[in-house]
């Protein structure tokens, strides 16, 4: 065994025995209903118990370093606390308490961020204490996010926020925003913008949730009518904040890869199909139709899935990164919405399902996955946005600029 | 083919004017955040009665018009662009086909003027699972006294919560899966042993499942032959589908014009999206395919009319290519449209999801792809 | 019955008496055999007679004037004509003899040439006697064919053609060929180009066989060297060829919807596949899948040719062709390729077949239809032109000018 | 999941250096042009003999080097790419593993070094009509003194007209459709009573129809079990589509690099094509296959390897997603690059000729879609 392995199964017993000591037994295995819990809700008891002990320790945020209140554990450690944590039936509640804090404002900030700001910024979110949300898009700049007119005045000492966003995530119950605004409305499109940070408690503030047609959402409608940023809340250069926003996309684009495992499967869609369409004296699935579609369709997930590992993998032996990770949104979407539809026309009738007595829970939750989930070809990057980056920046075509 | 003669181009443009003014999707917007459960608006429907839509398919004897089905195609067509909630489909024309293709003379004369005037609404209960399967029907029709009673569950029946009377599939002899032995009823609603459980579904129509717990009724139920009802049965389901891919066609053509207008005025990166080559594509695409699907839709609607040999395989042809279109249709809305249309306060959720909804109705896509091939012989 | 009735039924009646006479009953039937006989071959017996006699009428080219050597019918006489030769086993050879003269060149000379070009080069056409190519494409002008280099120098009484032209079909065999030639080289794109008539027997002229992946084609290089046309054989105004040319196009365009019937369908698909694939106890294909993809190719197919009926109906009822017909070329091909793929994956290890005695006919036949259909997406307009004219021109969506 | 070592990259860089200086689809050009029948060119097949390609996974005790079939994809992966023809799939993968597998110590020992130097050429026969069907093996296996009689005859044998010995499943009992009662054979290609007919494909490799009239071999022909070859076969054929897999792989990639090629220089409308966002988007979604196809080969090379017990499912994927990549791929080749991929001077046809061909070899994608259904239980 190597030295660097030893080392990794020392701290194995560390963690083992830590986890042994802290995690309130009472919670394991309930991480779904407790991930549940996300939002701004108070927590009590156990569960109480459970986040502060693992905010103390730093193990919310594990690769975070020490000072700013993360575990300062490397990335082989972090796994081996994951996994250990897995086999004791414990969970990290804290990436959601934080909303957009740990997975996306806290590394820009360790990046990008003054030594003031990664003090004042990062050991709340560490601890689970502060949620963050993201004014990204707004009404005419979705895709086109360069087009944002968002404005922010310098007031001397401080920021002067005017505008619109949209689709800020759980804007109605963060405590903070990370927003692109535009600072220099003379500079070209992507040049006069800068990313500001700011209280969500202030007057001049409202957000207005967004229904949507699977129902209530995590959306926002954000309005800012002369709300304000600190002067020392400039996250990087000023009207650099392009070049800032868009390292924060990359960590949200690895999110959305099907990368993060949260546990907690779903019955494999072939048994489902089972179960309500019938088979037929051999076993098959009654519907050869429908039976071909599926293989069709568990073979994309399964080629999706090694592909997943796969740049994983390259990922370890080689520091650039595979350049096939830039094609695991678009193929993640691709399968998540075909499961979804499949699911529903397994479901048939009672694939119809909204509410009430007729419908089961598990045919209700299909319906709304189905329905939320046509977002994911929208969001973090259109379906179309994605073919653009892969054409232009893997295969080195040249941007459009004729009349074919 | 099918080109409109003067008195259809007429109706059409009629029909129109009067769903974007009287009942336009807005309204059935309103129908849904009301709560009611009824499936419709009654003023909706009495104007429709007055208009004489009622009677499009049913005998002059009775009070109807005797247009034909290419001609009933026309309004569903423009019903179905703006999702217009009725039981224009359900009984003024399937009910009123039951009646006309296997009612007696005194059965159409004790029901066909009801239907015309709206009094009576008529539905098809035919499904008993979650699937359209009409040859594996279930439901017993036992023989007791000089009537049957009727025993078992048919589910997802359109207007189902509302309906005055069903037309039921029910098996006198046989098993499921046999074509002999299923025989048709004319169930009123308010006989004793029905049960309605009405279903939330999310595209929000007055569907429910009912239940038949020893219903009894009299001979002159029957519709059709006994233990031989099965082409009727199947004949009615034609029209049914060739009605409903004519809704379908409306639907999906709308939501083709909302999209086609997005293309056209939305801006993104300084140019209208619709400026993008690969978006341009793709609106040829979903041209050619509603094209395509017209095609289709007429052709059925009109080997109705001509009582054609080929007229089961061109419903399920117009079914099947209709349902095609609109998926594709249904999803490129709410993507092209992006964000907003992924928003309730716009419309395109409820394009989505009727599209899904009639997809199960009488046949989905790959019921109708096999159900071509059989008729084909392989 | 309308009196325009009666006169068509006087007209059947004329037609049929005039077959009876004139059609060589040796042949009836033989079409398809007969068709094969189109390139430069030189007829005799029954065949020449036949031809002759069809010539005569002026039947050959039904619809053009009867000054020009063709049949001065209506369209609804033509019609009836083509009728009575269906019922009598008769068919029309000529269009097939004329290469691209009675479908293309003919229809344009009508349109745009001189009194002096139509009686001297429409009457050959009419009777078969000169065969017509065309010269469009340049190997650096396909898709963009405004790009062609082939000039014409004015030589005072006549012009000098230099270049390359390329896909010139029938170059081989033909008398003539009519080619778009760039006249004036100073003028924007499309604005410096003429269309020539000229022979192809000159010694400026040299043409070599195009082997296509199917084997030999009847496609042609054809090059010019000092190549000349006479002063009175351009077509239509100097440097305006562009608009003869693209007229000349939708003759083309026209002639490969499907709509014009040659007759002798191949069989059923789905009577191949029984054959090759086999039954299962209920009569069903006994490979499930492959039955759902060929139910949806002919589901598909059906589509398309109840199309192709319902723009012929909307347009005798409207003088505006109806917007349907120019979807029609992208669907066909569609329908034909896919049927060819479908072909070879019911033949199975059969579908491989190239020559020799391991395979029948049938199966060569299918395989070579298979290769060659696949130029049916890349000629008349490629599949990615006709979606442009359908977005630019029915959708009223404007070029492309962007970098989205 | 797969990275590959040091020792399988040089074997890679050296694979691609060797197939494009000496084998390119130049050479292969030549040798159909030729009008050989023999299927592939002495010289090519001598060099890779000498570099070791033909014992990549026999024993080292049989003079191989047994590195494994991850490590062979790598080198069938550079020969698909230039579509050099050979028995190295058909002798050194397939041949191979059926001995390997299958094969007692004496009969590895008699017949694998012989693979390993290339004067033994192996190929599996094992379909008998117009589609692959292994459990509808039919070819009669009769006792006859002690050994067996084989009648019947094998289609579409891949280098069917050279191999100097067949591997051949037939029947010794049951009927065709079960499992039980197959029995493989080692069958020595001048055995009496055989007959090749060598067939002209599309391709130009060098398949044949093999018939065997009551070809007469001893017990020590058996390979495995009497009457259990089935699983044997399975696990052969697995090797088998794993592998043409790899090459699939490698042609398509090397279609997409011609296109991607073409894209970048072609000029059309003053812009090189590749700029035309419907292109584009085309290019990222046939580039997105690309990635997909070879973590599905990589995956099922590396479970043969590990003998791990989802190794069936991944072979049927990594066969079957190369399938619908090199099929997309081969059609977006010639379409892309428009008349010029039309002709037979470009090699285009040649990619395209090949995927149809390599498709219909050991199960197509509706094969393998129903089998990995079947294994997936449903």
């Amino acid at each position: 065994m190597s030295t660097a392995n030893q080392d990794l199964e020392a701290f194995r017993a560390e963690a083992r025995a830590w986890l042994e000591e802290n995690f309130p037994k009472s919670l394991a295995g309930r991480a779904s209903e407790y991930m549940a819990m996300e939002g701004g809700k108070e927590l009590t008891g156990e569960a109480r118990t459970w986040v502060e002990r693992l905010a103390e320790r730093g193990w919310g945020t594990p690769t975070w370093p020490s000072e700013y209140g993360g575990g300062g554990l490397s990335a082989s450690q972090a796994a081996v606390l994951q996994e250990e944590m897995r086999s004791a039936g414990a969970f990290n509640p804290i990436p959601l308490r934080a909303g957009m804090g740990v997975t996306m404002v806290g590394p820009t900030i360790l990046e990008y961020g003054t030594e003031e700001q990664k003090q004042k910024h990062l050991p709340p979110i560490a601890r689970g204490e502060v949620r963050w949300c993201l004014g990204y898009s707004e009404p005419n700049a979705g895709s086109d996010l360069a087009s944002l007119s968002t404005r922010a005045e310098d007031a001397g000492d401080h920021w002067v926020i005017n505008g619109q966003k949209v689709w800020t995530s759980g804007a109605d119950i963060s405590d903070w925003c990370g927003a692109l605004v535009r600072t220099d409305p003379k500079a070209g499109k992507r040049d006069g913008i800068s990313f500001l940070m700011f209280t969500m408690h202030q007057e001049g503030v409202e957000t207005r949730p967004i229904r949507l047609i699977s129902g209530a959402s995590p959306f926002c409608e954000t309005f800012f009518n002369n709300a304000r940023a600190d002067k020392t809340d400039l996250l990087g250069p000023l009207n650099d904040g392009w070049t800032v926003g868009k390292r924060l996309l990359q960590h949200e684009r690895a999110s959305q890869t099907g990368a993060m495992d949260t546990g907690g499967r779903p019955a494999p869609l072939q048994e489902l199909a089972k179960r309500y369409v019938g088979t037929d004296e051999s076993g098959q699935l009654a519907d050869s139709d429908l039976r071909s579609r599926l293989a069709t369709h568990l073979m994309e997930s399964k080629a999706h899935s090694l592909t997943l590992s796969r740049v994983a993998a390259e990922a370890r032996g080689n520091p650039n990164v595979s350049a096939a990770a830039s094609i695991l949104k678009n193929t993640a979407t691709n399968v998540a919405q075909t499961r979804a539809e499949l699911t529903l026309e397994v479901m048939g009738h009672q694939g119809l399902a909204w509410e009430g007595d007729g419908f089961t829970e598990e045919e209700v939750n299909a319906v709304q996955s189905w329905l939320f989930g046509k977002a994911m070809s929208i969001y973090g990057g259109s379906f179309e946005i994605q073919y653009n980056i892969i054409a232009k920046n893997i295969l080195g075509l040249p941007e459009t600029t004729q009349k074919g | 083919m099918a080109v409109l003669n003067e008195e259809q181009t007429m109706l059409k443009d009629q029909a129109e004017a009067w769903v974007k003014e009287v009942a336009p999707v807005r309204a059935f917007r309103t129908l849904r955040d009301s709560g009611s459960d009824k499936g419709w608006d009654p003023a909706v429907w009495s104007a429709m009665v007055e208009m004489g839509w009622t009677g499009i398919v049913v005998p002059e004897a009775q009070g109807g018009s005797d247009l034909g089905y290419l001609t009933f195609g026309v309004l569903l067509e423009q019903t179905g662009r703006e999702l217009t909630a009725s039981p224009l489909l359900a009984s003024a024309l399937i009910g009123a086909s039951a009646l006309r293709l296997g009612g007696s003379d005194a059965q159409q004369r004790d029901w066909l003027p009801g239907v015309v005037d709206g009094s009576t609404v008529l539905t098809l209960a035919v499904d008993e699972s979650n699937r359209h399967a009409p040859t594996r029907t279930a439901m017993k029709a036992e023989k007791a006294g000089d009537g049957f009673k009727l025993t078992g569950t048919k589910t997802l029946v359109p207007e189902g919560g509302e309906a005055t009377a069903f037309v039921v599939p029910a098996r006198t002899s046989g098993k499921p899966g046999d074509e002999d032995g299923i025989t048709l009823f004319l169930v009123r609603g308010d006989s004793a042993g029905i049960e309605r459980q009405r279903l939330a579904t999310f595209d929000a129509r007055g569907y429910a499942n009912v239940s038949f717990d020893g219903v009894e009724v009299g001979k002159d139920a029957v519709l059709g032959e006994v233990d031989g009802g099965f082409g009727l049965l199947d004949a009615v389901l034609d029209r049914a589908r060739a009605g409903l891919a004519a809704e379908m066609l409306g639907t999906a053509s709308a939501a083709f014009d909302m999209t086609l207008d997005y293309l056209q005025t939305r801006k993104q990166f300084g140019a209208v999206i619709g400026s993008f080559q690969a978006l341009g594509h793709r609106a040829a695409a979903l041209y050619s395919q509603k094209e395509l699907t017209r095609s289709c839709v007429e052709a059925a609607l009109e080997a109705l009319d001509k009582d054609a040999d080929d007229a089961a395989q061109l419903c399920s042809l117009a079914k099947g290519k209709a349902g095609d279109f609109l998926f594709n249709m249904s999803n490129e809305l709410i993507q092209i449209h992006g964000g907003i249309g992924m928003t309730d306060e716009f419309d395109a959720g409820f394009y989505l999801k009727r599209a899904r909804a009639v997809e199960s109705l009488y046949g989905n896509r790959a019921f109708h792809r096999d159900r071509y091939a059989t008729l084909l012989g392989f």
